[in-house]
């Protein structure tokens, strides 16, 4: 599969934080099911920091790998951290996505957004970089 | 990828060429060069070539030489055919009909048609994606010049009830045309026994050359050619022709007719074999397409939950090479219009899976698949969320 | 025919595909025989064939590999640039300008842009088969949206002032499309030097395989294509990809950019003997096309009082191949229209004869057709009444 | 070449009849140089017989081979029997002629009849057959 890079194959083949927080402190769903990608990204946040994060996706290699990327770079991050992982910042990340593939399976940022978001909702907190666009117009890379 | 074991599993994509076909290729590159529009010694060895492959074409539809338009594939020759006879009609009428699971060769070439007035009507198909031969009936006008139904599809095996969509279409007073470019070679096509005006086929289904493919038409049928240019194919289709893919294809077709029913048998075994086996090793798993009236070599899936190109990449890591209907292995993102037709939701469609198997295929490759497929699948059910909520609402 | 010696010298009807060109090609008939487009191991290796040989036909014209668009021959590229572009911009207007001595493929298509209401302008060539600028630019009108002229006449073998004739039609705001099948790989060409947006060009003509040609598209030019279908070619040509051949194609560019000077060199050579050879020894020719602006392994004469096709029997009785553009010689039967734009009367254009040498073309090969041709000459005027009333003439 | 049978060939290669008659009793000219083959007959006539027949073509393989068969067709023929030499007797002789050629190729009849008119003007005579139709419309072979 040579549209994709050597660390997009590394994160579809060998995805990090797989699967669902059961006593999620946010949890965040974004895709549709006609271009094919759906995901689901669970946080648990201690001191304002994301302890941990996982994840669910239906889709192509491509939004795996997002996903599992998304994960990985946000673990560990403060939630204002968390909030400037951008889908071009993911893709970069990624060693570049297929071009045709960049709108669809490069939610996971979003979904991640999502997910703080649930929790800031909950908490009542105000977040800076949560406000204004909830998707970042993805540029073509 | 690793170096496993290969098992090729997507003859529809495109077929090797047989050694035998490739063996009677060689001398049009080298000694038999010629142009065969040339008036000397190459040219007609070159033409002599040509025209010995224009009759074993002929004769795999059961048609006569002269029939025969080389095109340079079964795209070209589905353009040829929708739009060609649709202009050469206009005097009748501007209307066309077409169904919704055609490929894009046909369904595009009739959208083109409607940007220069033309209109075209799209019948649906049932959910084994059959059409009706009433719905087309119903769907005739009296400005109705042309109507394209395909003869298999590659997407789902379904072969459709030709013969009769063909007998409304005479009756009404219409041209029909079948894309046959997944059938022909592989089960028999006879265009008199079908009663067609036009029909496209393309070597690479069936173990012949890339490059060479043809229209099949009716001695006495106008068409308007897409090109212009020389005399070549009596003008309906100019350009140096492909000499050594036109003999290529007239050798793979010589061979497919000679063995076309010790093939299909082998194949429908295998192909039995597949599908009993992926059914029975893998839950919610669904066969499209129509469980018996369909292409011998032909099985395809929708596994549910699971994305079709992530299925793709993981089989291909293990040296299983399929395709799928999905949206993310379209370029252009857009879930197979075929398995959308036949009326499953945008969801299932993205599980699409299909395997075809060929001449090489053995019982060791479907065994390997159907150990290979389940943890595939189990491991790509485990990362989605589609799933989870699925055993959730079971569950619960 | 006897058994003599056998001398091709037809080779701008077509070239033999090259030892290393069909290595190249071998694999991708077999091991190699997936679909460019599928998505797995096979698919992957086609593609990578199909993109190398993007690179170098891209390289053979100093172009880069997303302006490559792979086509089935010289005629469909053709088709491709002038219905192509000229339906692309007709939000600009719908006139265009031709050359009288375009080949069929640029001429008829032109024709047929008529038909959907566009206004052809042909601009006249002088006597050597020259294109004036002047005379281009005084026919761009606002309205004009496409200028295609060739850039060397496979006929006459004249190179145009491709590069001063772009320049008019850059300053006029026009699109500038070359037909370059007859030049690309024998001469150098360089599509930035030329300043053109589009060029046609066709691997049988520089030793890669027949089925293989491109149209050379500058980035950014719209175009709609001929056919519908897939998305292969970025969806201007859709249809499975001729792998083998579009390998070929690479390989044969690549070995053409190579090897040019010395392949020009050898060829020039040849061909001035084979040209000074005829006109000493048969009285009564005339060299046709320009004497100097002309194709290096192109030769091309009339023939007073006889005629080309008598001719081409009589040589190819000899083992000698060559062409010719009398009426006789074309389905047609009509005289080369290259030759009667040229101001040539039709009664000498029926003596039109065409030599035209090749990598494999020998010293002795051109002896032996100055030994063959002078008696086939004195042979076919004993027989002609026009050589008879000739001599009458002169002699009372 | 094919197209042409073997006997055209035959015809082609080794043409009969071939040449002037200087003092010739009939000459007929046929052909147009758009089509590009142009014939001459010359006839000598002895009691109503034509004891001998040449020709000159300007011309396509067929149209040799058509004008030397018309010559060996005719020689030693009554002038009535040699106006009964018609194109499509002549084709059909030579054992077919391509499609494309017949029109343009196979005017040997007609400058044959024409060098018979040429004489029958002459000795002002009428003869059977020469009247009416001067170019027999060729049928497709
Ligand atoms: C100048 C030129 N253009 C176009 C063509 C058409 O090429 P093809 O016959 O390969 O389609 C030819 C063929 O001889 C040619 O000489
Ligand atoms: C049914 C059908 N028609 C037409 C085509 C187009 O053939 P090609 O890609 O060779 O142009 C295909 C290709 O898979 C097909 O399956």
């Amino acid at each position: 599969m040579p549209m994709y890079s050597d660390k997009v194959m590394d994160h579809f083949m060998n995805p990090r934080n797989v699967g669902e927080i059961k006593d999620a402190d946010g949890v965040g769903e974004e895709g549709n099911p006609v271009c094919g990608d759906m995901m689901t990204f669970y946080i648990k946040v201690k001191d304002n920091r994301l302890e941990d994060v996982k994840f669910q996706t239906f889709g192509c290699g491509a939004a795996i790998a997002v996903s599992s990327m998304v994960s990985e770079m946000a673990k560990g991050k403060t939630l204002e951290e968390a909030l400037k992982i951008t889908p071009s910042v993911v893709a970069e990340e990624l060693g570049g996505l297929p071009k045709n593939k960049y709108h669809c399976s490069n939610l996971g940022a979003q979904a991640l957004r999502r997910a703080i978001k649930d929790y800031a909702t909950k908490k009542g907190l105000k977040l800076e970089g949560l406000e204004g666009e909830e998707h970042e117009e993805a540029e073509e890379n | 990828m690793s170096t496993k074991r290969k098992v090729y599993l997507d003859y529809v994509a495109t077929t090797p060429v047989l050694p035998e076909v490739l063996e009677a290729m060689l001398p049009y590159f080298g000694d038999v060069f010629g142009n065969p529009q040339s008036l000397h010694f190459w040219g007609e060895r070159a033409r002599e070539g040509v025209e010995e492959a224009r009759g074993q074409v002929a004769a795999l539809v059961n048609g006569v030489a002269e029939e025969i338009i080389f095109t340079s594939s079964g795209t070209e020759a589905n353009n040829l055919a929708v739009k060609g006879i649709a202009q050469g009609q206009v005097a009748k009428g501007k209307h066309i009909v077409v169904s919704a699971i055609e490929h894009f060769s046909v369904l595009h070439a009739a959208r083109t048609l409607e940007k220069s007035g033309f209109e075209v009507t799209v019948v649906p198909v049932d959910n084994y994606g059959l059409v009706d031969p009433d719905e087309v009936a119903k769907n005739i006008r009296k400005d109705t010049v042309l109507v394209s139904i395909m003869h298999a599809n590659s997407e789902v095996g379904t072969i459709q009830p030709i013969a009769e969509i063909a007998k409304v279409v005479k009756e009404a007073g219409a041209l029909f045309h079948t894309d046959a470019v997944a059938s022909v070679g592989n089960i028999p096509v006879d265009v008199r026994q079908l009663g067609v005006d036009a029909l496209s086929l393309a070597a690479n289904q069936f173990y012949g050359p890339k490059g060479a493919a043809a229209l099949w038409l009716r001695k006495g049928v106008r068409l308007i050619p897409l090109m212009d240019g020389g005399v070549q194919e009596g003008g309906r289709r100019p350009g140096t022709e492909n000499v050594p893919a036109i003999v290529g294809m007239g050798k793979a077709a010589e061979l497919a007719l000679k063995e076309m029913s010790q093939r299909a048998e082998k194949q429908r075994r295998l192909r039995d074999r597949l599908i009993a086996g992926i059914l029975s090793a893998v839950e919610h798993v669904i066969l499209t397409g129509h469980p018996e009236r369909r292409l011998p070599h032909h099985a395809s899936f929708c596994v549910q939950f699971i994305e079709g190109e992530a299925m793709l990449m993981l089989l291909n890591n293990e040296g299983i090479a399929v395709s799928s209907g999905s949206a993310c292995t379209s370029r252009a993102l857009k879930a197979s219009h075929v398995l959308i037709a036949m009326g499953i939701p945008h969801e299932v469609a993205q599980g699409s899976l299909l395997f075809s198997t060929g001449l090489d295929t053995t019982d060791q490759d479907i065994d390997y698949v159907i150990e290979k497929l389940p943890p595939i699948v189990t491991r790509l059910r485990q990362i989605s969320p589609l799933y989870a909520r699925f055993l959730k609402e079971r569950g619960g």
